[in-house]
């Protein structure tokens, strides 16, 4: 119940009516990798309302695909109303997504979910870790903390955000194949470099988020990190995205949580990896 | 002035327009983008006796027009529902329809039971989810068990039943019939089509559960003609679903033969979508000179 | 080197992809876009014993990611077909596969018979065109019927024969154990789900025949559930079908269970559909090591 | 079989390798009259091989809408490689492609079915008939054909490709509230003006080819009506487009003729309407 509260205090959860459906502008796109891209979105009402750690839905042009992409919000610009996301082709609607021009229109719907609790971590030694695609939504995080911020990157090889990344905490990075930094993943450069933290915010791959459960009870630390499920309706009615929950949740009354509605972040207990 | 409002078992409602069950929670999720005071109904996410955990993830997969679920009815039990969801709806003015599941007969009749004292206005009696049974027929496929478990519903239903049926099978008019005969209110119709997804790059199901059920635009005409085939050989009234997102889709199946219809997985993109099938329907109306709704139900044979 | 062939009752393919059934004519149109030599078998439009007119217009309705069909099987009989259309196809170093169809045993039995003299590969059995009879029950929906047919068929055929099932039943598979209890060779799924599109404006049925079959890549999960369940019952050889266009359909239904794949709808907008299928399966085996495409075959249980 | 002759001299039927699906960049997109748009795409090669009557089979770009919407070819510019298109907004394809702009690309297939036998009417005296949306197809074919050109087009009330047209032959209009030409349709104006010729070409609706069928049969002269069905293949593959035929026909040997294939362009006599 402890948790409930945090939770409660967490982005997003504040107001009913934070959630918006609109068409969005593409104001730029950017290839900054292999396979990588960065798109800013002006949206009227969604980057107003939006914090470190949400997501967004995004609705694809074709109507062969119904279903949203959950994308992490990597950027907010408040003052231009305007979101940074940050995606990875991995299929069919991120390689629609990929070859949209500025001026083209897209669906949008968010902010979506509970971002980190920022105010959790204020003036404490924060990891933020991030994995992959799960790289971008840190960057934000980041942004925003106001905390004494060591940043942990792993990449698979080539770097992409590490330039926005570098000016927002020291900066370790790790590379599969070694070609940067620690050669490995984000706990090899954590423990490479003995890096120690009271609190840690991740986001990745399973594997990674595992890992970091483990080693956050092993160091006794706080630890919360954003999961990653297959949607429909991205707003908590569908049951589709759950993930288990060690205790009874509270809303569905079964070791279930539902990523969009009661996440992405969660607290590394309260989640079965 | 058009006039849209429609009777089911001599339930009124102010339109024609229902959610589908599972696609909409108790409503709470949607209200952000829905005045629910404006649905004909709000169908509820199915309910058992028990709390279900439902199946593994992925429980979701996309496929071309529409989806696969496999939720595995996950459901909290009548019990919270009651407390919690029932008092949720019942400070709109919609109606309530409460779908119930359940994986025998005794599941079904405690839930009903339960419901007797509730003050909702319909239940829906979800006889075809084909996600729960590791056997691919459901009872819901055999019109004798159909039958049967209706009237054995109807017995203590204090609420008119509806049945829902599936579409896999293969004379929906049998299943139809059967309900009608074990005393069913109305029908609704279809539940999903069972389908499969196969990820050709990782050489496994798309679905945990590996089959799940296919809703969405994509089965739309299975639907219609399910509906129609129906409306030829019952007389009980029919929800018809599947598929359904604009207003001209609604009207397919209310020319085909439903009294209501349903929106299901159009929520999921469109969150509005069962606004705008409500005033599109009026429009439709008013071009077209329709005074009551009731001159388009099954108006074309 | 990968290698792509496979087998069908002893005859041997060089690569497993066929056309659909009644989408490629007999070959002629198409040969314009794609080089019939390329492709494992050609598949045939129905040929009945006599010439049929087919059902009047419109006989084709679009529908979210497929279409509707009610040609009702017009062809123009068994005797005009082997004199123009086998040997056009007997040019090409691909296999012919014939596609039979008839109103009852004895208009299936004629046709075959007069088949046994010509040079083909084998013969597809249509038990399954939902648009000839005015009454929702075909006879491919009952198993009884099924094991019968195929017995008597192959009784006199001189090629084998592979039964095309229906997808608007209950239980596929009970369907399928009746063709393989009554000696068919193999069998092909799915043929078209029955559906129905209204047009509203009109409000009237969007095609004469009320009735329509759906295909196109809206009814591929319903068709990859059919072969994945249909392999765990039969023994023999399956063709998979029903919304194929690209290899990663087709990697689907192989994954599934099926030895081959037909491509149906796709060739209606993508007129080389079945050799980019050919090719992608291909760098699939390529990219992924798989030397035989065996080792794909129900790989996915 | 006098017809089986006429027919093979049609043009796209001489050869068998005519048809091609290309993808066509749009020149120009026009909106010239309500709800009717003009385009021009650039071809490789349809352009080319394309002659006045046949038409084109344009699909959509969205994966929901999977069939072709068969146009009417409306001008050829064999220099350019450029095909005119023009049509009526009636669903949500031809709305699709109303709101595309030049630049964007639109896979086409063609050119399609049989034009109309420009070498029947050479050097004679020939009514030239187009009703609404039938009418875009009888300006190449005016501008090819060498004989004396009388032109009579039905609208329902406002005018469209009139300019065009008028530079092509003798131009009578009928408009069915009157507002411009003759108050009725085309028979109407032929009638009022009291129009002879030695043979027809037609395109419009059912009922107008109907009511020419039976002017021609009483007058006795050669029409030919181009007609319309929905279509899956365009290619004469699928036997979804047949039209009646009066005689048992070659092909399908029952009284069946394809519009795609077969036609568009029908002899009024061969065909029941
Ligand atoms: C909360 C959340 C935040 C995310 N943030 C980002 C991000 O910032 N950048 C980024 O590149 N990716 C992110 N992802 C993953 C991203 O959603 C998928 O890569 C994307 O949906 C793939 O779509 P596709 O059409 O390209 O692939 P396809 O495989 O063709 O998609 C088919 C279907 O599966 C779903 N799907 C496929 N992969 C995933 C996945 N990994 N997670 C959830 N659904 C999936 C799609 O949404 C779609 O419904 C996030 C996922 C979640 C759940
Ligand atoms: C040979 C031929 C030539 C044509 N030439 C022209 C032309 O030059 N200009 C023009 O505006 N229209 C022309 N048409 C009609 C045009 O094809 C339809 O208006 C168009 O297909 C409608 O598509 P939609 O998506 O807007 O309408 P929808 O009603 O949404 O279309 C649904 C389906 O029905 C089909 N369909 C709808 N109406 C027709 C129709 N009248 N004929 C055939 N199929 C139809 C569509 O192709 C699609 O498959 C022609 C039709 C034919 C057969
Ligand atoms: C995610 C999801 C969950 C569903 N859950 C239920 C359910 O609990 N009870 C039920 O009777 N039907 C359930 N259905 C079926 C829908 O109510 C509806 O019959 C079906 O989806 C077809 O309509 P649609 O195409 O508009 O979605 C569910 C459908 C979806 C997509
Ligand atoms: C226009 C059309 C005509 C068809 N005619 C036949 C036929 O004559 N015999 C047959 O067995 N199947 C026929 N079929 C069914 C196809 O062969 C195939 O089983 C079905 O379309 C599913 O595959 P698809 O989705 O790839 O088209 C026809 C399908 C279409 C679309
Ligand atoms: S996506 Fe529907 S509950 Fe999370
Ligand atoms: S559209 Fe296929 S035969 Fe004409």
């Amino acid at each position: 119940m402890g948790r409930c509260k945090i939770a409660k205090s967490r982005p997003g959860e504040k107001n009913m009516s934070t959630k918006k459906m609109e068409t969005c502008k593409i104001v730029s796109q950017e290839k900054i990798g292999n396979g990588i891209y960065s798109m800013w979105l002006q949206t009227e009402e969604i980057a107003g309302l939006a914090s470190a750690g949400q997501f967004v839905s995004v609705y694809s042009r074709d109507g062969s695909r119904l279903l949203p992409r959950p994308i992490s919000i990597c950027e907010i610009d408040k003052e231009r109303g305007c979101l940074r996301l940050v995606y990875r082709v991995a299929g069919k609607g991120t390689l629609e997504f990929s070859r949209l021009h500025a001026g083209i229109s897209l669906k949008v719907m968010g902010p979506l979910g509970n971002g980190f609790p920022l105010e959790e971590a204020r003036g404490r030694r924060v990891l933020l870790i991030g994995g992959g695609i799960g790289i971008p939504p840190m960057l934000e995080t980041a942004k925003q903390l106001e905390a004494e911020k060591i940043l942990v990157m792993g990449y698979k090889d080539e770097l992409f955000l590490e330039e926005d990344l570098r000016g927002q905490g020291k900066l370790y990075v790790a590379t599969e194949d070694g070609s940067a930094g620690t050669r490995g993943n984000v706990l090899d450069a954590i423990r490479e470099h003995e890096l120690k933290a009271e609190i840690i915010f991740a986001c990745g791959p399973s594997p990674m988020l595992k890992a970091l459960k483990e080693y956050a009870a092993q160091e006794k630390i706080v630890c919360w990190i954003s999961m990653e499920e297959r949607m429909a309706c991205g707003i908590g009615a569908c049951l589709g995205c759950v993930c288990q929950s060690k205790d009874i949740d509270s809303h569905s009354h079964v070791h279930n949580k539902r990523v969009c509605k009661d996440g992405p972040v969660f607290l590394s207990t309260e989640v079965e990896l | 002035m058009t006039d849209t409002r429609i009777r089911i078992a001599g339930v009124e409602l102010k339109n024609p327009v229902m959610t589908a069950s599972g696609t909409f929670g108790s409503g709470e999720e949607y209200s952000e983008f829905v005045d629910l005071n404006q649905l004909g109904a709000v169908v509820t996410k199915g309910v058992a006796d028990v709390p279900w955990p439902g199946n593994p993830t992925p429980r979701i997969a996309e496929v071309y027009g529409g989806m696969l679920n496999a939720i595995g009815l996950q459901n909290p039990g009548i019990e919270v529902f009651c407390e919690r969801d029932i008092p949720f709806l019942r400070k709109y003015d919609t109606k309530i329809v409460v779908n119930v599941c359940g994986h025998a007969p005794e599941e079904y009749l405690r839930v009903v039971e339960r419901l007797a004292e509730e003050k909702i206005d319909l239940m829906e009696i979800n006889i075809s989810c084909p996600n729960v049974n590791a056997n691919f027929l459901a009872f819901g496929q055999e019109p004798a068990c159909v039958e049967q478990l209706t009237a054995q519903i109807k017995k203590i239903a204090r609420q008119p039943i509806i049945m829902k049926l599936t579409p896999n099978v293969t004379d929906i008019t049998e299943v139809a019939r059967a309900a009608e005969a074990g005393g069913a209110d109305a029908v609704s119709l279809i539940n999903t089509l069972t389908g499969m997804k196969i990820d050709v790059q990782r050489r496994t199901f798309a679905l945990a559960n590996k089959t799940g059920g296919m809703s969405g635009p994509a089965v739309k005409p299975v639907a219609v003609r399910m509906v129609y085939q129906v409306a030829q050989a019952v007389e009980i009234p029919i929800i018809g679903m599947g598929g359904i997102v604009t207003a001209e889709d609604a009207l397919e199946f209310i020319l085909a033969g439903a009294s209501a219809v349903s929106v299901g997985t159009a929520n999921f993109f469109r969150p509005e979508a069962t606004l705008e099938v409500v005033r599109g329907i009026e429009e439709y109306m008013e071009k077209n000179g329709v005074k009551h709704i009731q001159e388009l139900i099954g108006a074309v044979r």
